[in-house]
């Protein structure tokens, strides 16, 4: 059995109901993924590489490079179909529920990324599917729930609480407990419990081994340094796991830091997303890990300006990593990922997601911290987010942002 | 046997479910004690978490009223210490409050301060709905130290090595999951009662599998749950072989709706009450018309 | 010098103003691109990899393939950065503008993706860029109108005439006219005056150039049919260049047949698109070829459901293929379109651009003339079209449309 | 020497600009022929195309009230037939009209049927903005059948082989334009008049290259055009080495003005000839203060 434990995280913090079919996957990641019985992991690379777009390519950026002093390198996670990292999971899952014979997919998302992403895979597969969305998210993200049931998902509105990522997820498993024996659950990030979490990553890690080695070709050298936005943490594994072993490399997870990294226990509200740099050990949506929690255990809403990243947990491993001082938790909050997003569409000619964007925040308040070398993690594009940017920018005097104004009046705009 | 053990001993056992705090601290005292009243041979005592992935639109509604109007942990001891019941009480929550929980005394994370205290202010065992056997150890073994016990739940999926699983680290009672899903009322009764049922018949007559407290205490009695709504379902179930039945979202839409009518709360107790006769009736009568079974050892 | 004729199409019909422009830029294109001066095409070629996400993938689409009961491929140039064949063309263009020493970009557009594409490529090339949009393409096309802004172009809305992209042609003919010294002009697509077909179309030819290696590694051998959309033309030919010399290769041309055929003399309106199945030879935009006009010469309002298909012209090249019988032209109307683009979407998880969809309609309708092996290019992806599609999707009965009541009502939808 | 040459001969020329047919068919006569009063030289009569891409806003207006209120190619030749003015009439027009028209004795397309019609209702010569040289020579060649006279644009940025080629067919005259750009009023006068017309002189001047036309004519006339608004403009253009003037947006502006605001045509007509009279009077005066040239062979 594969172990479900990083140090103290992990974990299958689950309702019975439910252990069955959890016991199942393991069983299955194990056949299939780990040992790629029946050529599971040769179909997944395949439809990865015709249907995803995979290799995605490692970009030099030219203007970023010059102001940074460093040779900055993009892993373009954006190009990939779906317009994130998230299909190399939604695809590496739906597969594998086919192969399990289960005939029915639920998922949660936050910024709908991941919903689209598992949407696409499972119009691409045949499956029937369902994706739970909070009523918060659905509002910042539209586009994504239109191409959700363009793909003919089903879209499920979930009103409790704040209506964000939290939500959705608790109200999938709560679907997933109700058809749990034809269900696949296809979890969005390196979280939940265990196979969840090691299944996720190896299924996102496609993206640092291509990576470790496009940078080797074109640098000539490992990278100093990769950076990468963490939520779930799905694409910082994603984009850690082939450098974990190269010490010399940092690896930065960048948070949401929101608003303010102060917390309103009052309220019940972290204006923030930043579990791995402010969080405190517990249990939440099966996997004991860093999350954001009042003093009394409950967990507290978090906030981010990007729906991706706001969740109040992350994945049992990164937490690990994090205590282990293999990764730096950093964050940025939501002013310097505006301006990090304008400022890549503008200087690159590369439209990335506002959770994308933290990333760039930090690479640009602290190039210092890059090294020679280093590669950031696009992992997803900006076109779902188009109408929070401008509503955001709107609200801040940002240096980086377009004139707004040609947004709202002049003819037909 | 524990005090929950023999709750069971005399007939088939009517377990009641609130939310503590719901709608406020005091109503939720009331509404308690005419559970008693009404007959409860075991309570559970639900500690609400933000979080509550098992449970249906109803308790996710009793959750919110309670913390809403301010229950913490803390409180909620104090609640306990408060009631004014002679029945066994089960403190129903998620692993994460238990886990959390620390006193001046004892900052150490884990569950023990939090058994500890939960001992202290008179809470005899615990369900814990995300919390599977394979994690549970530490909260048994906290558990077995202060006496308590620790049900565990039995869904229609769990099967064999599983059910052994649980079936050795099981005290109190079995909660039987009568369907799939999540807690809610419901208008029938599932037929996977009587499948879940006869398993777990099957695995106590059974002689293999570790002996450890199945032995002891004769047989760990069985209680349905989920879904319950009537004295009518009480009765079936009882009929086709539970040693009891738990209700929770039935009782608590009765909270629900006299706190959307503003109803006063003794009002709503009384229906609590009435209620709760209702189901202990029903159970009873199931257990009238039961055919009886072979004892066994 | 490189021949400005196809048979009787092609050609230089231009203002004076801009004839010096022209040859200057026929110069740059005979030694940039034909003869890779300076290591012009390597640069493209790079650039076109490392931003662009070079190669596409060619997939094979089960479901459809299994509905037609041939081999279906599909050439995916909606993965490019952009989500469009669009940047092959736009990167190409205004990196010769910088080998060319102009320090400012303009482009018209229709969908938007050709703008969107030129914005991408200037920001990423660092060039100021002003974008011409007719004003009710930039209301059916709303989410580029803010790409392009966030990339730091200008869109400067055209409110004469019906709003499309003729229009917006006219009016950035007009600017280049007057600030020519120093500007080059990004057309679109392989229309306006010579070099601008052979040099768009050279640009596209990437197109088929990997899905004729793809498809020989994939099936074994050359397809029996390639299928792709026209507008102005520049992804057909991208996707024909390769195998017009593949002789038993059937090349279809899919036109927007928009609501009908038939013509409105008396309102000047063809309400649709297709200029080289009912259009007549013509001169437009700098080049002679096959246009929608009334008897006079006067040019017709074109119309069609994609915005970036609503075009009077096309281009030369492609006329004389119709002409020589090489290529064959059909029609697709917006019905049709319509739901081939839902039918894409549920069944193949790929969401694709309008324009695209009506390749789609075409092998539906007539999978009997796709031959044992057809490639179909996706020239573009959808998310410009969602809330065109679903304003007219609710205007018809269509058999593969999605319940569209979830996106009207229901909670926070 | 062609009649529009001869307009040349004695002092500089005024030629003005209206679209055919703008704000309707009468109207439009009566303003050409107020031009004629107010003492134009030669007249360019706009027939209107649908993209008129060289054209401003001032002229795309008028192209788009003119085909609004059903100008056609047949109209416009009605109209030249019916026009009682007694100066050389030049059809301003794009291409794809003159490519597209047939009648029922010639129904090739091609510029012949075209120019074969206009000769016969009384056009003089073309002007075709987005005809260049290089595709000019079937136009060239049916307007030499025809006797008629084709007009080039110079642009600012016409030089050295170009504009040779240009010169080789160009009759009638030289339109020089201005400045950069599409046409339209300015305010100012361009530096670039002044460049445009010292490389035409050279080049007037210089003896090589083919001598076909204009050795025939002695030179070109050049008439400067794009963006002259007032008699000082003329003057000035006229003083700085122009054959003659060539105005439309201004004119069209008093057009439009007088659609816009309803006015009867008659009194439209009455400014268009004062405008006329001002323009061509800043036009003699500009010739009064030139410094006389060495004339050339
Ligand atoms: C583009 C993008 N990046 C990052 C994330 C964060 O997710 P995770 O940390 O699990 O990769 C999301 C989640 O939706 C996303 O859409
Ligand atoms: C996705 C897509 N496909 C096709 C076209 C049609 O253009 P062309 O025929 O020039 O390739 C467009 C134009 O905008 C487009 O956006």
């Amino acid at each position: 059995m594969s172990t479900s434990k990083f140090g103290e995280y992990g974990g299958q913090y689950v309702p019975e109901a439910l252990m069955p079919a959890i016991e199942e996957l393991e069983d299955a990641y194990e056949r299939y993924v780990l040992d790629n019985e029946d050529g599971f992991m040769d179909e997944f690379r395949r439809r990865l590489r015709d249907f995803g777009g995979r290799p995605t390519p490692l970009q030099h950026a030219e203007q970023l490079s010059e102001r940074y002093d460093a040779e900055v390198y993009l892993k373009r996670e954006d190009l990939l179909h779906g317009g994130a990292h998230k299909l190399n999971n939604a695809l590496g899952q739906v597969l594998l529920a086919k192969y399990m014979g289960k005939d029915r997919i639920v998922a949660e998302t936050g910024a709908g990324q991941h919903g689209t992403a598992t949407a696409m895979a499972a119009a691409h597969l045949g499956m029937p599917c369902e994706v739970y969305m909070g009523e918060r998210d659905i509002n910042r993200q539209r586009p994504n729930v239109f191409r959700m049931r363009l793909n003919g998902a089903a879209v499920n509105t979930v009103t409790v609480g704040r209506g964000t990522l939290k939500e959705a997820i608790n109200e999938t498993m709560r679907d997933w407990a109700t058809n749990v024996e034809d269900t696949h659950y296809v979890i969005g990030s390196v979280v939940g419990p265990h196979p969840f979490p090691v299944m996720v990553r190896d299924f996102q890690a496609v993206i640092s081994e291509e990576a470790r080695e496009q940078v080797r070709e074109r640098a000539g050298r490992p990278p100093d340094s990769v950076l990468a936005c963490a939520g779930g943490g799905s694409n910082t594994m994603g984009a850690f796991h082939g450098f974990v072993g190269d010490e010399d490399v940092e690896l930065y997870a960048v948070e949401a830091g929101g608003s303010s990294l102060e917390v309103d226990e009052e309220e019940g509200v972290a204006p923030n997303s930043a579990s791995l740099s402010t969080g405190d050990e517990g249990v939440l949506h099966g996997a004991r890990t860093k999350l954001l929690q009042d003093s009394n255990g409950q967990i507290m809403e978090s906030h981010s300006v990007s729906s991706g990243l706001d969740y109040a947990g992350v994945g049992p491993e990164l937490a690990h990593l994090v205590d282990e001082e293999r990764v730096t938790p950093v964050t940025v909050d939501d002013d310097r990922a505006l301006e990090a997003f304008h400022r890549l569409s503008q200087e690159e000619g590369i439209i990335p997601a506002l959770e994308t964007a933290h990333a760039f925040g930090f690479a640009h308040e602290n190039p210092e911290q890059l090294g020679d070398v280093t590669v950031i993690n696009v992992s997803g594009r900006g076109d779902k987010d188009l109408e929070s940017v401008i509503e955001e920018s709107a609200k801040r005097d940002l240096s980086a942002a377009p004139d707004m104004d040609v947004f709202d009046g002049g003819a037909g705009l | 046997m524990s005090r929950i053990g023999e709750a069971f001993a005399d007939g088939p056992a009517f377990v009641p479910y609130l939310a503590v705090g719901d709608p406020d601290y005091e109503s939720s005292t009331a509404y308690v004690e005419a559970l008693a009243h009404g007959g409860a041979d075991v309570i559970e005592l639900g500690l609400p978490f933000s979080e509550p992935v098992a449970e249906g639109p109803t308790i996710q509604g009793a959750v919110t009223r309670a913390l809403d109007a301010g229950m913490t942990p803390g409180k909620y001891f104090e609640f306990v210490e408060e009631l004014d019941v002679d029945v066994p009480l089960v403190c129903m929550t998620y692993y994460n409050l238990i886990y959390q929980f620390t006193t001046d005394d004892d900052e150490r994370k884990g569950p023990r301060p939090f058994v500890e205290r939960a001992a202290e202010a008179g809470i005899e065992g615990f369900v814990v709905p995300d919390l599977p056997a394979e994690e549970a150890d530490p909260l048994r073994e906290a558990c077995d130290d202060h006496g308590l016990d620790l049900v565990f739940i039995v869904a229609p999926t769990t099967e064999g090595e599983r059910l052994e699983r649980i079936m050795d680290r099981v005290s109190g009672y079995v909660y039987v999951q009568a369907r799939l899903g999540v807690t809610g009322a419901r208008d029938d009764v599932s037929d996977r009662t009587d499948d879940a049922l006869g398993r777990l018949e099957d695995w106590d007559v059974s002689e293999q599998g570790p002996e450890a407290r199945r032995t002891e205490s004769n047989g760990v009695p069985k209680a349905v749950g989920f879904g319950i709504k009537t004295g009518k379902h009480a009765e079936r179930i009882v009929e086709g072989g539970a040693d009891g039945v738990i209700v929770g979202s039935a009782l608590v839409d009765i909270v629900a709706e006299g706190h959307r009518e503003g109803r006063p709360a003794e009002a709503v107790a009384a229906d609590l009450e009435a209620k709760a006769r209702e189901l202990k009736e029903g159970a009873a009568s199931g257990y009238a018309q039961r055919v009886p079974e072979p004892e066994h050892t």
